[in-house]
C-alpha cells in the first residue's frame, strides 16, 4: 500500500494536473499520499456512479412532447435504498480507522526525538534549539533540521493563533496563546521546504513564511556551528543589518520612508518623534533600546501599537547594532 | 369529538391549589437540604448530590407548574431535546479539556497553570513563554497581581 | 372588572379555532424557551469547563459569595412561581381579583429578588470580587483564576438578572390587562404565557443557586 | 404592473408603501426578504469579485494587504450572516410554506414582520459598521485576534448577534405553523418535502443559534471589560472559543443547506412529473442530518490544539452526515428514472445542484478524514469545497427555487431562453472559478492569503475569470428577473403541472388569503396519477 502513491505516477503521465499534492518528504507524506490518493479515486468512482446514471437517465426519458407523462410512477425500492443507506457504512468505517491510524502518531514523538521550540507571533516564527542553545527567527528564517532525525516541535504564540504548516509533511498544527501544542516528525529527503502560516492572523498573514532546511549530519552540524559564532564576528553595522531583517524589524518599518505598519528608519535618529498618548521623545541611543525592551510603553502618532517586545531575544551588541544600523540610515 | 372540543380542545386539566402549594413546599425543603448537605463533603459525589436535587427541583416546576406532566408531550420533548443538545455541548467540551493530556502531557497545560505555572510572580518577563503584545493585555497582568495591594 | 364571563378570546383569523391558537402560541413559547436554555447553556458549559480546569480555585471563590442571600432569593423566587401559577388558576376559575391579586404578589417577588442581588452586587463591588482587569481583592489566594469565577458569576446572574427585569415588564403589562379585565376561564392564554416564560428564570436559577453558591 | 388590477391578489388588495410596510402578509413579507437578500448578495459578490481581482497577482494588484482582509472578512459575513443563513427560509420558505401547507398565514404574522425588521436592523448595523472602519477579522472572529484587531469588532458582532435573533424567531415560527396550521387532513407523510427540508432547518435554527448569541455576547464582554473566558493573556481559552463558535456554526452550515436540498425534492418530482422516490427515507434524512449536525462541529478543530481523542470522535461522527446526504442524492437521480424529464431553467438549477452537491459533499470526506484534513485544513480546498457545497449547492437550489415559484410570486413567466443561459453561465463560471482551487489546496496554497507564490498564479488567473463569468451569469439572472417583472408573460395557476397545494388550489399570484376555500387534502403530494395533473386538476378551478 505504501507505494501506491508511487505505482500510480508511474501508470499516470507526470503532467501538472496529476500532481496534486507537492513532494512529500517523509514516510508520514507518503502514507497520507497514498490514502488520498484512495480517497480521490473511490470519490472519482462514487462521483461516476451518480453522475453517469443521471446523464443517461436525463438524455433517455427528456420530454419530447410538452405533454409527456412518465412512464412509470415507481416510488420506491426497498432493496435499493437498504444499499445505499447502508454500503457507505462500510466504506466511511474503512476512511476513520485508516485516517485515524495515521492522525495519532503525529502527536507521539518517539523517543530520543530532538526538541524544538516553536514560537509564532505577528508575523514571523521564532524556533528555539534546546540542545544546540541557537534561536532563528524573522521573516524567512531557516529552520534546519538534520535527516533521518526525529523531531518534535512544542508550539506557542505570543499573540494570536497562528498554524505552522509543513506541506510538504502534509503537517500542520494550530500555534494556540496560552498552551502548547506539539507535532512531530522525521524528513527523509535533503532540500528546503516553505514553511506555511495557516490560521489567519492579520495583515502580513501571507508574509508569515520559514524554511525549512533538511541538511545530513555534518551539514547540520556546521549549519549549527555557523549560526553560533556568526554574531560574534560580525562587524556592528552589518550585524545590525542581518538582525533588522532576521528580527523582523524591517516587516513593518522601512528603510526607504515609505510610512508601512510604524515610521520609516530612514532619517528618523536624532528626530523628535510625537507619541499616540501624548508626549514626544528625542529618538537616541537610550530611546531605542528601551523601545526595543518595553515597545508598548509608547507609539509614534498615526501607528497601531503592535511592536512586539524583544526582551529576551536580543543581546546586549544585539541592541547596539540595531542602533548602529538605525544610525547609519539617519540623514 | 364534539364541535366544542374541536374548537376549544380538550378542557384545561385544572389542578387543586393544595397540589400547587405541596409542590412548593416541596422545592423549599428541597433548596434547604441542598444548602445543609452543602456543609458536608462528599468528595467527587458533592457536584453529583447537589446536581440531582437541583435536576428535581427543575423537574417539579417543569412538571407541575409548567403543566409538562398534563399538557400536549410535544412541549416535553422541545425541552428535552434543548437539555440533551446541552448537554452534548458540555460534556464534549469537558472531556476535551480533560482528555488533552492523554496523548502528549505537554497539552495538559491548560490545567496544570492552576497549580504550577501559574506560580509566577506575575511579571509578564516571567509568563512560560513571552509576553502578551498588546498595551492593555499587559497593563491587565499587572493589575489583578497580588503586589499591587 | 368583576364579571368576566364575557371575556371572549380574540381569535386571530388565520386560525381556525381558539384551541389551534392556543396550542400554537404555546408550542411557540416553548420553542423560545428551549433557545432561552440553550442561551443559558453557552455559560453554563464555560462554568464547567473553567470549574473543571480549576476545581480548587472554583471551590475557594465560592465561599465569597453569602449563601443566606443566595437561599433566599432561591424561596422568594419559587414563592413567586407559585404565584403564577395560582394566577393561572384563579383565571381559570374566572376569580379575577384573585389573578390580579396573585400577579402582584409575583411582581413584588421578583422586586424583591432584584433589591436583594443588588446588595450581593454592592457587596462584591465593595471588596474587589469583579471579572478581568477589575478584580482587586488581595485576600483570595489565587486571584489569576479567581476573577474567572466573578466573571462567569456576574455574566450568569447579570443574564440572569435581564431576565427578571424583563419578566417584570412582562407581569405588569399583563397585571395592567387583567385589570382592565381582559381575562377569563375562556382566555388566560397570555398569563399562562409569561407564566411559563417567569417560571423558566426561576428554574434557570434553581441550577444558578446550588452551582455558584454550593458547590465544594 | 398594471396587469394585476384585473385580479385580486396580494399584490394589489392594498396600496402604497405602508402596505408592505406593515404588512402581516406572509407572502409580502417572503418578498421583502427576498429583494433584501439578492441586495446584499449583490454588495458581497462585489467584494468576492475584488478578491478576485486582487488575487489576479502574487502581491499588491491593486489592494494592500489590510484591505484585502478587510474585504475577505465582509464577503464571508454578509454571505454567511445576511444571505445564506436567513437566504431560503426566510423568502423562499415565508412565502412558499403556508401556501403548501393549506393555511391563511405562518402562526405569529407580526412575530414574522418582526424578524423582518430585526434581519433589517442587523444587516444596516453590520453595512454600517463597514463605514465606520472594517473589520479583518474573518466571518469566524477566532478570539483572540478578534480581541485584539484595532477594528470595529464589537458593532459587527453585535450585528451578527441581532440577525441570530431573526433566524430564532422564523424558526419558531415555522415549527408552529408545521405543527398546528396544516390543512385538514395532511398529516406529517402528505406533507410535501420542501416543508420537511424546513422543519429540519428550523430545528437547527432554535436549538443551534442561541448558542451563536452567548458566544457573540462573549466575545463583545471580553472586549469591553476583560473576563479571561477566551482571553488567554487572562487565562482563558481560545480553542474554547472555536467550540462555542462551532456548536453553532457547524449546524448554520445545515442551515444553509437542508433548504437547498428541500427546493431541488421538489424540482425533481415537478420536472420528471414522476412521484418523489423514497419520500419517507427523504424527509427522515433531512431530521437525521439537523440531528446529526449537533455531533460533529470538532471537524472544524482537528489542528486547533483540541484533544486527539475528541478529534477522533469528532471525525467518526462526521461520517454519519454522508449517509443521509448520500441517500437523496441516489433517491433524486432514481426518482427520475423513467420520468418525463423536462430542461426548463428552475430544472437546469437542480441538475447543476446535483452534480456540484457530489463533488461538495465528497469532497467534504476528503475532509473528514483526520490525517488528510490535516493537510488540507484552511487551506483552498476548504474553500473551494464549502463553496462547492454553498454556492454549487445551496445558491444552485435558490436559484432554482426563485424561478420555480417566480410565476406565483408575481404572476408573471420568466424568459426561459434568457433563463438558460443564465443556468448554464452560472454553471460554467462556478467550475471554473473553484474547480481550480481543489488543486490549489492541496498543493498547500492556504486560505485568507493576500501573496502566493509564483507558481500558483495561472490557476488563480483561471480562477479569477471564472469568477468574472459567474458574475456575468447572475447579471443575467437578475435581467431575467426584472424583465420578467415587467413583461413577462401572465402565468397560469399552474404552469409547471405540480401537485402541491400552492400550484393547484392558489391562483398566481395567490389571494392576500391565500385560498378562496380552505383546502382539504386527500392524498399524498406528488400524485402525478394516470391523467396528467392539469388536465383533471383543481387548477383551473384556482386560476
Amino acid at each position: 500500500m505504501k507505494n501506491l502513491n508511487e505505482l500510480l505516477q508511474m501508470v499516470i503521465p507526470k503532467g501538472w494536473l496529476f500532481s496534486t499534492l507537492p513532494m512529500g518528504i517523509s514516510d508520514h507524506a507518503s502514507e497520507v499520499d497514498t490514502l488520498y490518493w484512495f480517497l480521490i479515486i473511490t470519490c472519482l468512482i462514487l462521483f461516476l456512479l451518480v453522475v453517469i446514471p443521471l446523464i443517461i437517465i436525463s438524455i433517455k426519458y427528456r420530454r419530447k412532447t410538452p405533454l409527456q407523462r412518465a412512464i412509470s410512477q415507481i416510488d420506491h425500492n426497498f432493496w435499493m435504498e437498504s444499499l445505499w443507506t447502508f454500503l457507505p457504512f462500510i466504506y466511511l468505517t474503512i476512511l476513520f480507522v485508516w485516517g485515524f491510524q495515521q492522525f495519532l502518531p503525529i502527536y507521539i514523538a518517539p523517543t530520543g526525538a530532538k526538541e524544538l521550540r516553536v514560537v509564532g507571533q505577528k508575523w514571523q516564527w521564532s524556533v528555539d534549539y534546546v540542545d544546540e542553545e541557537i534561536n532563528v527567527a524573522g521573516v524567512g528564517a531557516t529552520i534546519a533540521v538534520p535527516v533521518g532525525q526525529p523531531i518534535k516541535l512544542v508550539m506557542s504564540s505570543q499573540d494570536v493563533i497562528h498554524s505552522f504548516y509543513i506541506p510538504n509533511l502534509r503537517l500542520k498544527q494550530d500555534v494556540v496563546p496560552g498552551k502548547y501544542t506539539t507535532m512531530s516528525f522525521r524528513a527523509d529527503r535533503e532540500g528546503e521546504y516553505p514553511i506555511l502560516c495557516a490560521e489567519y492572523c492579520g495583515d502580513l498573514h501571507s508574509q508569515m513564511l520559514a524554511k525549512l532546511k533538511v541538511l545530513p549530519a555534518e551539514g547540520y552540524a556546521s549549519w549549527v556551528n555557523e549560526m553560533k559564532s556568526a554574531d560574534q564576528e560580525m562587524p556592528l553595522l552589518e550585524l545590525g543589518t542581518k538582525l533588522s531583517e532576521k528580527l523582523g524589524c524591517l516587516a513593518c518599518h522601512s528603510t526607504d520612508g515609505t510610512a508601512k505598519l510604524a515610521p520609516s528608519f530612514k532619517g528618523i535618529y536624532g528626530k523628535k518623534e510625537e507619541f499616540s498618548g501624548g508626549g514626544s521623545a528625542i529618538i537616541n541611543d537610550d530611546y531605542i533600546r528601551q523601545h526595543i525592551l518595553e515597545p508598548q510603553k509608547t507609539t509614534a502618532k498615526g501607528y497601531p501599537p503592535i511592536m512586539p517586545s524583544f526582551q529576551g531575544r536580543v543581546t546586549e551588541r544585539g541592541i547596539s547594532a540595531l542602533i548602529a544600523f538605525i544610525k547609519s540610515l539617519a540623514e | 369529538m364534539s364541535f366544542r372540543h374541536m374548537v376549544l380542545g380538550p378542557k384545561p386539566h385544572i389542578q387543586s391549589v393544595a397540589l400547587y402549594w405541596i409542590v412548593f413546599f416541596a422545592l423549599v425543603s428541597l433548596t434547604l437540604l441542598t444548602v445543609y448537605l452543602s456543609h458536608y463533603d462528599f468528595g467527587a459525589w458533592s457536584v453529583l448530590v447537589t446536581l440531582i436535587i437541583a435536576g428535581t427541583k427543575a423537574l417539579l416546576v417543569m412538571g407541575f407548574f409548567m403543566h409538562l406532566f398534563f399538557d400536549n408531550k410535544f412541549y416535553a420533548l422541545v425541552a428535552s431535546t434543548s437539555l440533551i443538545f446541552l448537554s452534548i455541548f458540555i460534556l464534549s467540551s469537558v472531556l476535551d479539556f480533560d482528555s488533552r493530556s492523554y496523548v502528549d502531557e505537554q497539552d495538559a497545560n491548560f490545567r496544570l497553570r492552576d497549580e504550577k505555572v501559574y506560580q509566577r510572580s506575575l511579571n509578564p518577563e516571567n509568563l512560560p513563554f513571552r509576553p502578551g503584545l498588546s498595551e492593555p493585555d499587559k497593563a491587565l497582568l499587572i493589575d489583578i497581581g497580588p503586589g499591587e495591594h | 372588572m368583576a364579571k368576566n364571563e364575557e371575556a371572549l378570546f380574540p381569535l386571530a383569523d388565520h386560525f381556525a379555532t381558539p384551541y389551534q391558537q392556543v396550542e400554537s402560541s404555546k408550542l411557540g413559547m416553548w420553542l423560545f424557551l428551549a433557545t432561552e436554555i440553550l442561551l443559558f447553556g453557552g455559560l453554563f458549559t464555560a462554568y464547567s469547563v473553567y470549574a473543571y480546569a480549576h476545581p480548587g480555585v472554583f471551590k475557594e471563590a465560592h465561599r465569597y459569595l453569602d449563601v443566606t442571600l443566595g437561599m433566599t432569593n432561591t424561596i422568594v423566587l419559587l414563592f413567586s412561581s407559585l404565584t403564577v401559577v395560582l394566577a393561572i388558576h384563579a383565571a381559570q376559575k374566572d376569580k379575577i381579583k384573585w389573578v390580579v391579586f396573585n400577579l402582584g404578589l409575583t411582581i413584588v417577588c421578583a422586586a424583591a429578588f432584584l433589591v436583594v442581588k443588588y446588595f450581593e452586587y454592592a457587596h462584591k463591588f465593595h471588596a474587589g470580587l469583579l471579572p478581568g482587569r477589575y478584580f482587586t481583592n488581595a485576600t483570595i489566594s489565587n486571584p489569576d483564576q479567581a476573577h474567572i469565577f466573578f466573571g462567569i458569576y456576574f455574566l450568569m446572574t447579570g443574564l440572569h438578572g435581564i431576565h427578571v427585569v424583563i419578566g417584570i415588564g412582562l407581569l405588569t403589562w399583563i397585571l395592567l390587562r387583567a385589570i382592565k379585565g381582559d381575562f377569563g376561564s375562556q382566555y388566560y392564554l397570555p398569563i399562562e404565557i409569561s407564566g411559563l416564560y417567569w417560571h423558566l428564570v426561576d428554574v434557570i436559577w434553581i441550577f444558578l443557586f446550588p452551582l455558584l453558591y454550593l458547590i465544594r | 404592473m398594471t396587469i394585476y388590477e384585473n385580479k385580486p391578489s396580494y399584490l394589489n388588495e392594498q396600496k402604497g408603501l405602508t402596505s408592505w410596510l406593515f404588512t402581516l402578509d406572509h407572502k409580502r413579507i417572503g418578498i421583502m426578504y427576498l429583494a433584501s437578500i439578492f441586495f446584499f448578495f449583490i454588495v458581497g459578490g462585489i467584494f468576492a469579485l475584488l478578491l478576485r481581482t486582487e488575487l489576479l497577482t502574487p502581491g499588491k494588484t491593486f489592494l494592500e494587504a489590510k484591505s484585502y482582509n478587510q474585504f475577505f472578512t465582509l464577503h464571508g459575513t454578509i454571505m454567511v450572516f445576511l444571505v445564506i443563513i436567513p437566504g431560503i427560509p426566510a423568502s423562499l420558505g415565508n412565502f412558499v410554506l403556508p401556501l403548501q401547507l393549506g393555511a391563511k398565514d405562518v402562526a405569529f404574522p407580526r412575530l414574522n414582520l418582526m424578524s423582518y425588521y430585526i434581519y433589517v436592523f442587523g444587516s444596516l448595523l453590520a453595512v454600517f459598521s463597514i463605514f465606520l472602519g472594517a473589520i479583518d477579522t474573518g466571518w469566524t472572529f477566532y478570539a483572540p485576534y478578534s480581541l485584539q484587531t484595532q477594528e470595529k469588532v464589537v458593532m459587527m458582532v453585535t450585528a451578527a448577534f441581532i440577525l441570530g435573533f431573526s433566524s430564532i424567531f422564523t424558526g419558531i415560527n415555522f415549527i408552529s405553523t408545521i405543527h398546528k396550521l396544516r390543512a385538514p387532513g395532511m398529516n406529517w407523510f402528505k406533507m410535501p418535502l420542501f416543508v420537511w427540508g424546513i422543519y429540519a432547518t428550523s430545528i437547527i435554527q432554535v436549538m443551534a443559534t442561541p448558542v451563536l448569541g452567548i458566544t457573540l455576547a462573549l466575545i463583545v464582554v471580553e472586549r469591553l471589560i476583560k473576563i479571561g473566558i477566551f482571553d488567554p493573556t487572562l487565562g482563558g481559552d481560545p480553542i474554547l472559543f472555536q467550540h462555542f463558535f462551532w456548536f453553532y456554526s457547524h449546524p448554520a452550515v445545515y442551515i444553509m443547506i437542508l433548504p437547498g436540498m428541500a427546493i431541488i425534492s421538489e424540482l425533481i418530482t415537478t420536472f420528471s412529473q414522476k412521484k418523489i422516490f423514497g419520500y419517507r427515507l427523504i424527509a427522515f434524512s433531512s431530521i437525521a442530518i439537523a440531528i446529526i449536525s449537533f455531533l460533529v462541529w470538532g471537524h472544524h478543530m482537528f489542528v486547533s490544539g483540541q484533544s486527539a481523542l475528541i478529534g477522533m470522535i469528532f471525525s467518526a461522527l462526521t461520517f454519519l452526515v454522508a449517509i443521509p446526504s448520500g441517500i437523496k442524492v441516489f433517491n433524486w437521480v432514481a426518482t427520475l428514472y423513467k420520468g418525463s424529464i423536462s430542461f426548463a431553467t428552475p430544472m437546469l438549477y437542480a441538475l447543476s445542484f446535483l452534480f456540484l452537491f457530489t463533488i461538495g459533499g465528497l469532497t467534504g470526506v476528503f475532509l473528514a478524514v483526520l490525517s488528510v484534513d490535516v493537510h488540507l485544513h484552511d487551506t483552498y480546498f476548504v474553500v473551494a469545497h464549502f463553496h462547492y457545497v454553498m454556492v454549487g449547492g445551496t445558491f444552485m437550489a435558490f436559484l432554482g427555487g426563485v424561478y420555480y415559484w417566480w410565476p406565483k410570486m408575481f404572476g408573471k413567466m420568466y424568459d426561459e431562453r434568457i433563463g438558460q443561459l443564465g443556468a448554464w453561465l452560472v454553471f460554467l463560471g462556478f467550475n471554473l472559478t473553484f474547480f481550480v482551487q481543489f488543486y490549489l489546496g492541496s498543493q498547500g496554497m492556504p486560505r485568507r492569503y493576500y501573496n502566493y507564490l509564483q507558481q500558483f498564479q495561472t490557476l488563480h488567473v483561471i480562477s479569477t475569470m471564472g469568477a468574472y463569468l459567474l458574475g456575468l451569469g447572475f447579471l443575467v439572472v437578475l435581467i431575467n428577473w426584472i424583465h420578467a417583472l415587467f413583461y413577462g408573460k401572465v402565468a397560469p395557476a399552474n404552469p409547471f403541472h405540480a401537485t402541491t397545494l400552492e400550484w393547484t388550489h392558489a391562483s398566481s399570484p395567490p389571494i392576500a388569503h391565500n385560498f378562496v376555500r380552505q383546502p382539504i387534502v386527500t392524498e399524498e403530494p406528488y400524485c402525478y396519477g394516470d391523467e396528467p395533473h392539469h388536465i383533471h386538476g383543481l387548477a383551473h378551478k384556482g386560476a
